[in-house]
């Protein structure tokens, strides 16, 4: 099963890395927010996958009765989600700002930081 | 947004979401939910809220600004962590009171791992509305 | 009846799949703004039929929390995709108003 | 017997949701493919949810169950309102049943309506 | 309200002569009760509490049935290859008033396959379905007003 | 310059003061030293520095070092008493004063350190103080450029030095000067003896400015004049040669060095000769025959002979004494007349006359003639020039025709100005005030004076130094006015026959010269080429690789990882990869492809609400994974944010305009599908072998009966990982905080 | 124990919701500067601790290792946090003068706070997660921090920095979730040990992609784009604290993965490593001779120095480790200075841009000394800090015959000398363009005292440094000692071993 996500897990990369690297930052958004997804569940895969049964533990037991998935990973990429969701929040209002300030959202032509010498 | 319907249904949904995000974020310790998933759950009771009569009522409504929702859940987070330092315990280690506990029984708990998860609520639940409510306004 | 329950919780996660497939199509096709939010709404819907299947195969309750947290939030994003739409006609108008 | 009741539940929700993905699909304009999707629908996720009413039979399962059908009851119709009257405000080209084979329906509309699509 | 506190309160008291603290048990308290509220009503009173638990009950019930029934219809005219619907934007006069109502209505007509609420005026008064088979507008106008708006009126707003 | 002496000759009042005195106490405390080096003993002190890499604060009292600390000291007391008057009232004359004084302090620790790094502190400090004090007259150009030049140049040399010095410290084992010197000639049978030889030859070569490094010599002249006069003739140049002659007992004696030296020495001293005569400006001039008194002198370090040691020792004085003399003659002359250049000047002997004297006492000793100190030193130049076994000619003709030229330009320099010609009209010199005077006739009578009594020098600093620069065995060479009829004797008198030849004609050399020098490429002008040269790559190198443009870097970064990843994989060779599909369900499968048709149509829609919602199926395919594989939590949590996603974007984009039409970029999507395959990989690589699951054993055992809670993942996020979720609840307000203040803050930019 | 480690984590987070919530009033900024300070005596405290005992390690919500998230402290992440602390005082100072009331009401203090707090954190985490937590906490409060004020050169340098850290932050992650999955531990003590049991071809893999994500944060060759684009463009006091500390934990975190988990195969991964630094030192460095901007130079500088720090960590010798620590420390504190002299530059002479300010030198000659020490520093002027630093790493090169390595550094620091007097003769020296004499008395006694003190005491740290590196470069030793050595590390952590 791993392996079958592992390749789910390449194929939204590149989708992502090609939009991230296509001069368009509402693109570069929609990468952005593919490749956080594919992080996320990278280390999910790398936690191997178990088939329904949530580390949970039933009432009346110390442990768990069953195998459960592992919960480590879960833990991890819960956070990692939420991270994702702040930094994603902010990217978009860089975003926004980008469009209202420098009215554009070709990074490329955006050139004040780092202005183009001008010809001699 | 000048949609009877939609205020209307927001009257009964945002205090649904608020309603429904504290208890799964009371119940998250021992069953899928927690501060997160509380906080966002009523973040969106608040974004509904935002959308349908606009974020000058819904501000109305919070009474308090979001970010300082968000900046005192994460001071009660962090006051959490350091209220270990009472009972000479490292950073986070979680202080658990059972009442009416017996033998048999552990008795109702309570503990700073859930003032903790309030903390994460109001933090996840404050920092989305800020964010939201500006992006709203500035838009 | 061991057998029926597991065939008809089969047949009915195919039955959801196939739909969501479905609706990934007319999400494909559009063409109006409206047609991708209503696939996607029904995805939303299929998914909270999807935990309920999931939590009868599994015998798991659990997943019924995340039919739960959908079922209640999951329309906001179509709300707020349909405001979009609306607000962005009105702009667009306002702006040819304009010129 | 819990059991048959429950299958049955399921396999006929699963016909719902293909009949609403395909309705989905198939209807000619947007506001009938919303009919299909809102009700359609809601009615197979609620078949299925009654059917895991049925298998678990706890009262906290129930109550579950209902609070998810009460939810998506409440929720699916302003979701589906919103976005009927934004078809509406916008001018989303609507089928008027005059005949046009389905194939062509697409072009037809656009020639019928130019107001701009998003 | 108050009868249907007196009701709730009494699903508690039998709760607590069975003993059984449970769903089931809150239910049967509640059904129980209300048989004797019913049979007592004389005594307190003129009240609407009963004819609105009938009304919803209808509601609940009608509800249901249209939904099933206008489900076959729709989900037949998906299947078969050609459509049949004649879909339409029809306005609907409001009565109901309440905000409870209005959303109930809309909500419910939206619900049922075959219409879908739009929108209500801002004046509250007027409501905009579209039909899927709306061959006849006057007549669905009056089916609606007749069947959903009647049955929300009576459970919600009482008469 | 122009414009006359000062009219207030006070000077600067205590700043003035103050560091004269201070130099001055400096001088008398290195005198007080000379009975005790004269009867050959060192004084070592040494405290630890830092021991840990074995360098200490070690200084070393010997004949060499006391020979170069009295002429620092000495010859900057009366720089700064000069500097007092030279520069009164200048408004920065207290930095001037700082800087004069901070240099001659590095400069007496540069030639006191018995620590090679700590010696490599003073060097450097030389540099840095110098640098000041070149570019004091900041407001110009000019200075500010030979400045930077003198720096660069020798800042490079330095770090060559610095190089060789670390090298030179593993070959020996110690940082400590005399410890190295005691290892004999271990050095010079070391592996690595060729590289640090290079090393600090490219030091020291770069800092005494020896040919070709010269250029930026006169350049440094833009400095004021007192500066020149200490910098240029008797101190920071010499660092070079006082290294060498530190280094001389343990590292001379090979081939390498006595040819490396002689050489170089030899071309410098006259090349540096004859570009000294063909300048008509007088400091210029001065400066040149620096650099071949420098030639000379590394010359003369070369070799081993107690001739060319006793020559050295007293070479070194002696140019030190006419050179700043002579420099701070032509200080005066320029503030008295305004100018420096030979040809408009004349007649000043009779209005400058103690000027005048100074001037003629220190260029008879430069020239060479008898009883100077100057003439001894040529003689023993000669004689150490004959000594040197296998090409005494070379060695001499270079020595004869050096000083005959140096004849020429002591005349050229301090004869013509004062005794021929009249003051051209327009000028109205009048004599220096005391202070400016006073030195260069102390430091011109000395030579006379030392010239007449030899002895006062030979026991006190000439046999000391010797000693220094061969070790024990060193044996001086008697300091005489009358060494007897000999070879010297007569390359002496050739000498003067050819300097005054050179002197009488010297316009005509002059021209001749220039017309030479055309032809020679000039370092000087190069400078200015390899500076364009270097900004221009520099440039051109940053534009390459910064060129402002996102999706160049973004192309970097990607392409980076790609190629780290599948580069190591060809190095490393393929991990072990097991492919086990038996467990794979279709489920898994049509979700897995569900997740993968959201991603592609995200990645080629056109519509930016078809992408939003590409993306939300994305989120519901992930979501779906987390559901089968029992991650209620994590699937909640992902539903939520993708709805929020969906929603903040809704927000967002209804201000921003259209995706415009994607094109398709063969190389973005080879990339692309290349990092994708890279991460692919790796990850089937990971999951192909067994999990240690430890840590969720521990977890699944303790979250109840510890922590008290039966949802482990949660129980893991706010209590085992309790810091973890802190940490992220901060991410999360901070994300808000920044982005609110970020849509807060509205500008003029802004649009409307 | 654990509190001594988890205070320097734990002040800049209650700072920084104190001055959140003051931070309407002035009040905000003082506190801003009192939670410095107090951070600044925990450091201490903690360092003494170190110095004293050895590594120390502390179990948070006292679950044992490796469960639990276990914090560290040995010698380098103690002066690490240190030296944060220092930075931390110096700024939050400076930022009296320099931050507007706008930006202190749209929460620049709390923003900073958060911002030292994650620094903090990286420093002193035991656990990769953790450390990516951190990363993020600093990262995010970064972003908010370069766009504060929102100028549009702001805007645009922020869209170059948060696109190409977003990508190194989500390599980073992809990473952990690797590690872990081969592992299966985040404990980087236990990683140590437990990467033994993994595939070694998979782990150099994972390793090269660890590299490439911390390389990107502390900005090496060919990854550093993003500083460049951005470093220039935000407040000045910003400017420093990144330009100080954030490249370093970058650095930070290669030297502590690359010398505890990832040393098996260093023939392979270092060598790399070297190849990166020198390229990094010599792109740098042109960069910075390319620019015409005093912050633009500094910039580039950041990249060529990480340079050198790289090379300390690609030698893997006990002496270029101690060069390498030595170097962290060193640069923090001057380049930090630095960029808060520009600030004072700006707010006198009206710029920062080369050509259009001058005559420093003349007229503010106090701010011509402060400018000295740490530029010369950079340069590597002995006796300054940044002499012993590069003489340390180049006798390290050449200990192991590294001829073209330590040529490289060498010529390099000609260049840096280069940039360094440009700055002076073009702002110092050479007059102003507009004939006005920039002077220090136009600024306002609190604005003058807020600027100048710190500068000062980062300049007279430099020089102490400089004139008496003994105490550092055996610190450095003793640090470097347990870099190569991790036994202390991971007994600290673990427990004795069996
Ligand atoms: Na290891
Ligand atoms: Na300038």
């Amino acid at each position: 099963m791993e392996f079958l996500f592992a390749i789910t897990i390449g194929v939204l990369v590149a989708a992502a890395v090609y939009l991230m690297l296509s001069n368009h930052l509402l693109r570069f958004i929609f990468g952005l927010v593919l490749i956080s997804n594919a992080a996320n569940l990278t280390i999910f895969v790398s936690g191997r996958l178990t088939d329904g049964a949530p580390p949970l533990i039933p009432e009346g037991a110390d442990a768990p009765l069953v195998d459960v998935a592992n919960a480590l990973p879960q833990a991890l990429v819960l956070t990692a989600i939420v991270i994702g969701f702040g930094l994603f929040a902010f990217a978009i209002v860089l975003v926004f700002r980008a469009w209202t300030t420098l009215n554009s959202l070709t990074p490329d032509d955006m050139r004040l930081a780092e202005p183009e010498e001008a010809p001699k | 947004m000048n949609s009877v319907i939609l205020r209307v249904g927001t009257r009964y949904l945002a205090g649904l979401l608020l309603v429904f995000s504290f208890y799964m974020m009371l119940r998250g310790h021992n069953e899928p939910g927690g501060g997160f998933i509380g906080g966002l759950t009523g973040a969106t009771g608040f974004v509904l809220y935002a959308i349908a009569c606009g974020t000058q009522d819904a501000r109305a409504a919070l009474r308090v600004m979001p970010q300082t929702i968000a900046i005192w859940g994460l001071g009660i987070a962090l006051a959490v962590g350091l209220f270990a330092a009472i009972f000479g315990d490292a950073l986070f280690t979680g202080q658990w009171l059972f009442i009416g506990a017996t033998e048999t029984e552990k008795g109702l708990p309570l503990s700073s791992v859930l003032v903790f998860d309030i903390g994460v609520y109001l933090v996840v639940f404050g920092s989305i509305l800020t964010l939201v409510f500006a992006m709203e306004e500035e838009i | 009846m061991d057998g029926f329950l597991e065939i008809s919780l089969e047949i009915g996660f195919m039955c959801v799949v196939f739909s969501v497939a479905l609706a990934f199509v007319r999400l494909i096709k559009g063409p109006s703004l409206q047609d991708r939010v209503v696939a996607l709404d029904f995805m939303t819907v299929a998914i909270v039929a999807f935990c309920g299947l999931a939590a009868i195969r599994y015998g798991t309750p659990a997943f019924l929390d995340v039919a739960l947290v959908l079922a209640l939030v999951g329309f906001l994003a179509t709300v707020a995709l349909a405001r979009f739409a609306e607000r962005n006609t009105e702009r667009s108008r306002e702006r040819s108003h304009h010129e | 017997m819990s059991e048959i009741i429950a299958g049955s539940l399921i396999i006929l929700g699963g016909f719902f949701a293909v009949i609403g993905g395909l309705g989905i699909i198939r209807l000619p304009d947007v506001l009938l493919r919303m009919h299909a999707s809102t009700k359609i629908g809601t009615l197979a996720c609620g078949l299925i949810l009654l059917s895991c009413a049925v298998i678990f039979g706890t009262s906290d399962i129930i109550i579950r169950v209902i609070a998810i059908v009460l939810f998506i009851l409440l929720t699916a119709p302003i979701g589906a309102h919103m976005m009927g009257r934004s078809v509406v405000s916008t001018g989303v080209p609507l089928w008027k049943n005059e005949g046009i084979e389905e194939g062509k329906l697409d072009t037809a509309l656009d020639e019928e309506h130019s107001t701009p699509k998003s | 309200m108050n009868t249907f506190g007196l009701n709730i309160i009494l699903a508690i008291a039998w709760v607590a002569f069975t003993g059984s603290v449970s769903l089931v048990g809150l239910i049967t308290g509640f059904v129980i009760g209300y048989g004797a509220l019913w049979l007592i009503q004389p005594l307190i009173g003129t009240s609407t509490y009963f004819r609105r638990v009938t009304a919803w009950i209808k509601l609940v019930i009608m509800f249901h049935y249209e939904l099933i029934v206008s489900s076959i219809e729709v989900a037949f005219d998906i299947l078969t290859p050609k459509h049949r619907s004649r879909p339409a934007i029809i306005e609907v006069p409001l009565d109901v008033k309440t905000d409870t109502g209005i959303l109930l209505v809309t909500n419910l007509i939206s619900l049922t396959p075959g219409t879908l609420s739009l929108d209500v005026s801002e004046d509250r008064k007027t409501l905009l379905v579209h039909a899927m088979f709306a061959d006849d507008p006057d007549a669905l106008r009056k089916s609606l007003k007749d069947g959903m708006e009647r049955w929300v009126i009576d459970a919600v707003e009482g008469a | 310059m122009a414009g006359g002496f000062p009219t207030d000759t006070r000077g600067n009042g205590l700043t003035g003061i103050v560091p004269v005195v201070f130099a001055a106490a400096l001088f008398v405390y290195f005198a007080s030293m000379v009975p005790t080096i004269a009867a050959t003993e060192v004084i070592r002190v040494s405290i630890p520095w830092i021991p840990s890499l074995g360098i200490e604060l070690a200084f070393l009292v010997d004949g060499l070092s006391l020979t170069f600390s009295l002429l620092i000291s000495g010859i900057g007391t009366l720089v700064l008493l000069y500097s007092n008057t030279y520069l009164a009232g200048h408004p920065q004359y207290a930095r001037f004063a700082l800087f004069l004084t901070a240099f001659m302090v590095s400069m007496l620790g540069l030639v006191l350190a018995d620590d090679l790094i700590l010696l490599f502190v003073f060097w450097e400090l030389t540099t840095l103080t110098s640098y000041m004090l070149i570019g004091f007259s900041h407001e110009t150009e000019k200075s500010r450029r030979n400045a930077l030049q003198a720096l660069f140049v020798t800042g490079a040399g330095g770090l060559a030095f610095l190089a060789g010095l670390i090298l030179l410290a593993a070959a020996s084992g110690t940082t400590s000067i005399s410890g190295i010197i005691a290892q004999g000639s271990a050095l010079k049978e070391h592996a690595m003896y060729l590289p640090i030889l290079i090393l600090l030859l490219a030091g020291t070569f770069t800092k005494s400015a020896q040919v070709p490094f010269h250029f930026w010599l006169p350049n440094a002249m833009a400095a004021p004049t007192p500066v020149s006069a200490f910098l240029h003739s008797a101190t920071m140049v010499k660092a070079g040669v006082y290294v060498m002659a530190r280094m001389h007992p343990a590292m001379s004696g090979t081939d390498v060095w006595l040819w490396t030296l002689t050489i170089l020495g030899a071309v410098t001293a006259v090349f540096a000769s004859l570009l000294a005569l063909r300048q008509t400006n007088l400091k210029q001039a001065l400066a040149y025959t620096t650099l071949m008194a420098l030639g000379t002198l590394t010359l003369f370090l070369g070799q081993e002979s107690g001739y060319a040691m006793t020559a050295f020792a007293t070479f070194l004085i002696v140019h030190s004494l006419y050179k700043a003399s002579l420099f701070l003659v032509v200080g005066c002359i320029d503030l008295s007349t305004g100018t420096r250049e030979t040809d408009q000047l004349g007649g000043l002997g009779r209005i400058m006359p103690i000027t005048a004297v100074a001037a003629a006492l220190a260029a008879l000793s430069m020239a060479g003639f008898p009883p100077f100190l100057g003439f001894i030193g040529k003689e023993l130049k000669y004689a150490g020039a004959i000594a040197v076994a296998s090409e005494p000619l070379l060695v001499a003709g270079a020595a004869l025709l050096s000083n005959a030229l140096m004849l020429a330009v002591a005349g050229v320099v301090a004869f013509r100005p004062f005794w021929q010609g009249s003051v051209p009209s327009g000028q109205s010199p009048r004599e220096a005030p005391w202070q400016m005077w006073a030195g260069p006739i102390i430091l011109a009578s000395l030579g006379a004076v030392f010239g007449v009594y030899p002895d006062l020098l030979q026991v006190a600093l000439i046999n000391p130094t010797v000693i220094s620069l061969t070790g024990e065995i060193g044996e001086a060479k008697e300091l005489k006015l009358w060494a007897g009829i000999n070879v010297p004797l007569f390359l002496s008198i050739a000498t003067f026959i050819l300097g005054l030849l050179f002197y009488k004609f010297h316009v005509q050399l002059r021209a001749k010269l220039e017309q030479g020098f055309q032809a020679i490429p000039n370092l000087d002008k190069g400078w200015d080429s390899f500076l364009d040269g270097l900004k221009r790559f520099a440039k051109w190198q940053t534009q390459l690789v910064q060129n402002g443009k996102l999706s160049s870097y973004l192309f970097g970064t990607f392409l980076t990882i790609a190629a780290g990843i599948l580069l190591t994989l060809v190095y490393t060779g393929m991990p072990m990869i097991a492919v086990d599909l038996s467990d794979v369900e279709w489920k898994h499968t049509s979700i897995a492809l569900l997740t993968i048709a959201g991603a592609l149509l995200a990645l080629v829609t056109n519509s930016r609400i078809a992408g939003i919602a590409a993306l939300g199926v994305v989120g519901i395919g992930i979501a779906l994974i987390f559901i089968v594989f029992s991650a209620p939590d994590v699937a909640i949590t992902q539903l939520l944010v993708e709805t929020l996603i969906v929603v903040l974007v809704a927000v967002v984009m209804l201000r921003l305009p259209s995706l415009p039409k994607a094109e398709f970029r063969p190389g973005r999507a080879v990339l692309s599908i290349a990092v994708g395959v890279a991460v692919s990989l790796t990850l089937i690589a990971v999951v192909s072998s067994p999990l240690d699951l430890r840590l969720t054993d521990y977890f699944e055992a303790t979250s109840w009966p510890e922590a008290y809670g039966r949802n482990i993942v949660n129980v893991i996020l706010v209590d085992f990982r309790a810091l973890d979720t802190f940490g992220e609840i901060a991410v999360v307000v901070i994300a808000a905080l920044s982005a609110y203040a970020l849509l807060r803050t509205t500008r003029k930019g802004d649009q409307k | 124990m654990s509190w001594l480690l988890a205070l320097p984590v734990v002040i800049p987070f209650l700072t920084a919701v104190l001055a959140f919530l003051t931070r309407q009033s002035p009040l905000g900024r003082w506190i801003s500067v009192a939670g410095s300070s107090v951070l600044l005596i925990a450091s201490i405290a903690l360092m003494n601790t170190v110095l004293r005992e050895g590594v120390i390690a502390g179990q948070m919500g006292n679950w044992p290792a490796p469960f639990g998230i276990t914090l560290v402290a040995d010698l380098l992440s103690a002066v690490m946090v240190l030296i944060t602390a220092i930075v931390a005082v110096a700024v939050s100072i400076y930022a009296i003068a320099d931050v507007d009331e706008g930006m202190e009401r749209l929460g620049y203090h709390a923003l900073f706070n958060m911002l030292i707090a994650g620094v903090v954190g990286a420093f002193i985490t035991g656990d990769l997660f953790n450390l990516y937590v951190w990363f993020e906490v600093m990262l995010i409060a970064s972003f908010g921090l370069l766009v504060l004020g929102g100028r549009p050169e702001q805007i645009d340098g922020g869209v170059k920095y948060v696109a190409l850290n977003l990508v190194s932050t989500i390599m980073f992650l992809t990473g952990i979730g690797l590690l872990y999955g081969m592992t299966g531990t985040l404990n980087m003590a236990d990683l140590a040990s437990a990467v033994d049991g993994a595939d070694q071809r998979l782990l150099t893999i994972v390793a090269v992609l660890f590299m490439i994500a911390f390389g990107v944060k502390a900005a090496v060759f060919p990854l550093f784009f993003w500083l460049p684009a951005s470093y220039h463009t935000p407040a000045f006091s910003v400017s420093a604290v990144f330009a100080g500390l954030l490249t370093k934990v970058g650095v930070y975190a290669l030297l502590r993965m690359f010398t505890l988990v990832f040393d098996h195969d260093t023939a392979f991964t270092h060598t790399i490593l070297l190849w990166v630094a020198g390229l990094t030192m010599v792109v740098g460095v042109l960069g910075a001779a390319a620019q015409s901007n005093m912050r633009k130079i500094l910039s580039f500088h950041i990249v060529s120095q990480i340079g050198y720090m790289i090379l300390g960590l690609a030698l893997l010798t006990p002496l270029a480790i101690v060069g390498a620590v030595f170097y962290l420390v060193h640069h923090i504190v001057v380049k930090a200075n630095l960029f808060l002299i520009a600030g004072v530059a700006q707010r006198i002479a009206g710029g920062t841009e080369l050509s259009r300010i001058g005559g420093l030198y003349k007229s503010a000659p106090l701010l011509a000394v402060l400018f000295v020490v740490p530029a010369f520093s950079l340069a590597g002027f002995p006796p300054l800090s940044g002499f012993w630093a590069k003489f340390l790493l180049v006798k390290a090169a050449l200990d192991v015959q590294g001829w073209i390595i330590a040529g490289i550094a060498l010529a390099v620091g000609l260049l840096t000398i280069y940039s360094m007097t440009k700055i002076w003769a073009q702002a110092f020296w050479e007059p102003h363009p507009d004939g006005i004499e920039p002077k220090l008395s136009s600024l306002s006694y609190r604005d003058r005292a807020a600027m100048l003190i710190p500068i000062a005491g980062l300049a007279v740290l430099t020089v102490m440094i400089g004139v008496m590196p003994e105490p550092f470069v055996q610190f450095a030793e003793a640090s470097a000692a347990q870099l190569l050595d991790p036994t202390a590390y991971i007994t600290a952590v673990l427990g004795e071993q069996p």
